[in-house]
């Protein structure tokens, strides 16, 4: 899995890419908290379009992500997640808890 | 049931055999030809169980972790094992939501996702001993469709 | 040499498993990021050695195929053994085209591919109990590169 | 691995798909001695365009369809060779006594 970081609209946009395992989740989750201390954001949107596996280290990661970010009134947001995804988001309660947004853009305005 | 193949793998609890576990046997199972849903669910399943004995199992040690499988007419059978910490009250274990480990970003989905992508799920484990997981999953009859 | 990692598969020799043993060995061999060409090699070894234990090592009867494998910096080490027939005269054996079953289409040339495809190659035969097959490849050493 | 057989100019034309090994080998084999039972041809052109992986047991099942086709004056052709397959073949000297072609209308005009 590759991860890349971008910083739009104050958001820092998480592109996703790979399978999202407990392996994978270690490394996102390293890597972004590194760049969190650097740049100050408090909302992260993970985009999900490139994904083509994920288990429930990744629901771990993004609840995790979710938490600290609580502490400082940030945000976590989730775009583009697929079918077979979105099931395991949904059996884990996420949705109540973590904004979904199917349009990229709009979770970029919204969020 | 008549066995139609079986296999079994051995490899060491480092978190990149994750992805390993999962493609050896996902790509024993297609020899059923399951759909790639059901393909997808049984990547999971063994993803969770191999995933919980790298972190709970053996913590911070290497450790050995093993996985058997059957086939049979449109099922598989998967065990996966390991010799580390075992689990000492199951019955908590497999609340959704309930984790051991919070502070490692565990959501403590892992079993309630392996109970509902497989048709059966039991676990035995002792502690100090180790924990063995047996999951089973019907594929769809490919034979009655047209 | 440091063992980066490690895996051992046992699985029962019938044809279907000659592609499933190459995925394995292929993407435990993923791990050290080898060229495409070095893991095409790899399978195909892999490839000979499994398909020679199932129709010479066992012939019409089932048995079991055994593959160990370890990852070192820029090499592999792969192992595949069976408890059949075993190699009376290894040095016969070895030499390209040379078959002892030209009624089933055999080529002679599993032996040979499997020398020049791998870095080393030996083989431990005893009529009576069975065939083992070490091999090693060593990889291109990306770090060195620009 | 799927097989397809079509008859041209006389010409039985193995279509080979996926991964030959002897698994595949084996049904490859029997499909086309049934299909040259019924067929009576004296021709057959591999073509590997669409082979993804082949082993030794590719060149023993080609062989034997060559040393079949020998006994009554027929031949044996090969078409779209790739790279890795291409040294399998040269290894067992099969390019001495089997025609290779580069192009399939050509293999199918010259076998
Ligand atoms: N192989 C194992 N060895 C020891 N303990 C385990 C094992 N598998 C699961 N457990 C225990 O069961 C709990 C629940 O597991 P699970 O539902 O997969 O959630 P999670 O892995 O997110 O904690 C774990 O937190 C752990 O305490
Ligand atoms: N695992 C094995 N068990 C018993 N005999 C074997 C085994 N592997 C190879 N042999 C013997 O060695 C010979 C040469 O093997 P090889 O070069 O792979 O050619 P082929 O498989 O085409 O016969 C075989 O014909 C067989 O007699």
């Amino acid at each position: 899995m590759k991860v890349n970081f971008k910083i739009q609209n104050n958001i820092i946009i998480v592109d996703l890419n790979g399978e999202l395992d407990h392996h994978m989740a270690q490394l996102v989750k390293q890597q972004l908290n590194a760049f969190l201390l650097k740049k100050q954001a408090k909302k992260i949107l993970f985009d999900f379009k490139n994904v083509t596996f994920m288990d429930s280290s990744g629901i771990g990661m993004i609840l995790g992500r979710y938490k600290e970010l609580q502490k400082i009134n940030g945000k976590v947001g989730v775009v583009n997640v697929t079918s077979n995804i979105k099931r395991i988001f949904e059996m884990s309660g996420l949705f109540n808890i973590i904004e979904f947004f199917t349009d990229k853009s709009e979770a970029i305005e919204k969020l | 049931m008549d066995i139609l193949n079986e296999m079994k793998l051995e490899f060491l609890s480092v978190s990149q055999n994750e992805s390993f576990a999962r493609v050896v046997v996902a790509s024993f199972a297609a020899q059923l030809d399951p759909t790639l849903e059901e393909l997808a669910d049984i990547k999971t399943a063994v993803s969770e169980a191999v995933t919980n004995s790298i972190i709970h199992g053996y913590e911070d040690t290497i450790g050995t972790i093993r996985i058997s499988s059957k086939l049979y007419k449109n099922k598989i059978e998967i065990t996966i094992e390991d010799y580390g910490k075992g689990i000492a009250d199951i019955e908590k274990a497999r609340q959704p939501l309930w984790t051991s480990k919070p502070e490692l970003d565990r959501s403590g989905m892992g079993f309630t996702i392996m109970e509902s992508f497989m048709d059966s799920l039991e676990i035995s484990s002792f502690p100090g001993k180790g924990t063995a997981i047996r999951m089973t999953k019907n594929f769809e009859d490919k034979s009655s469709k047209r």
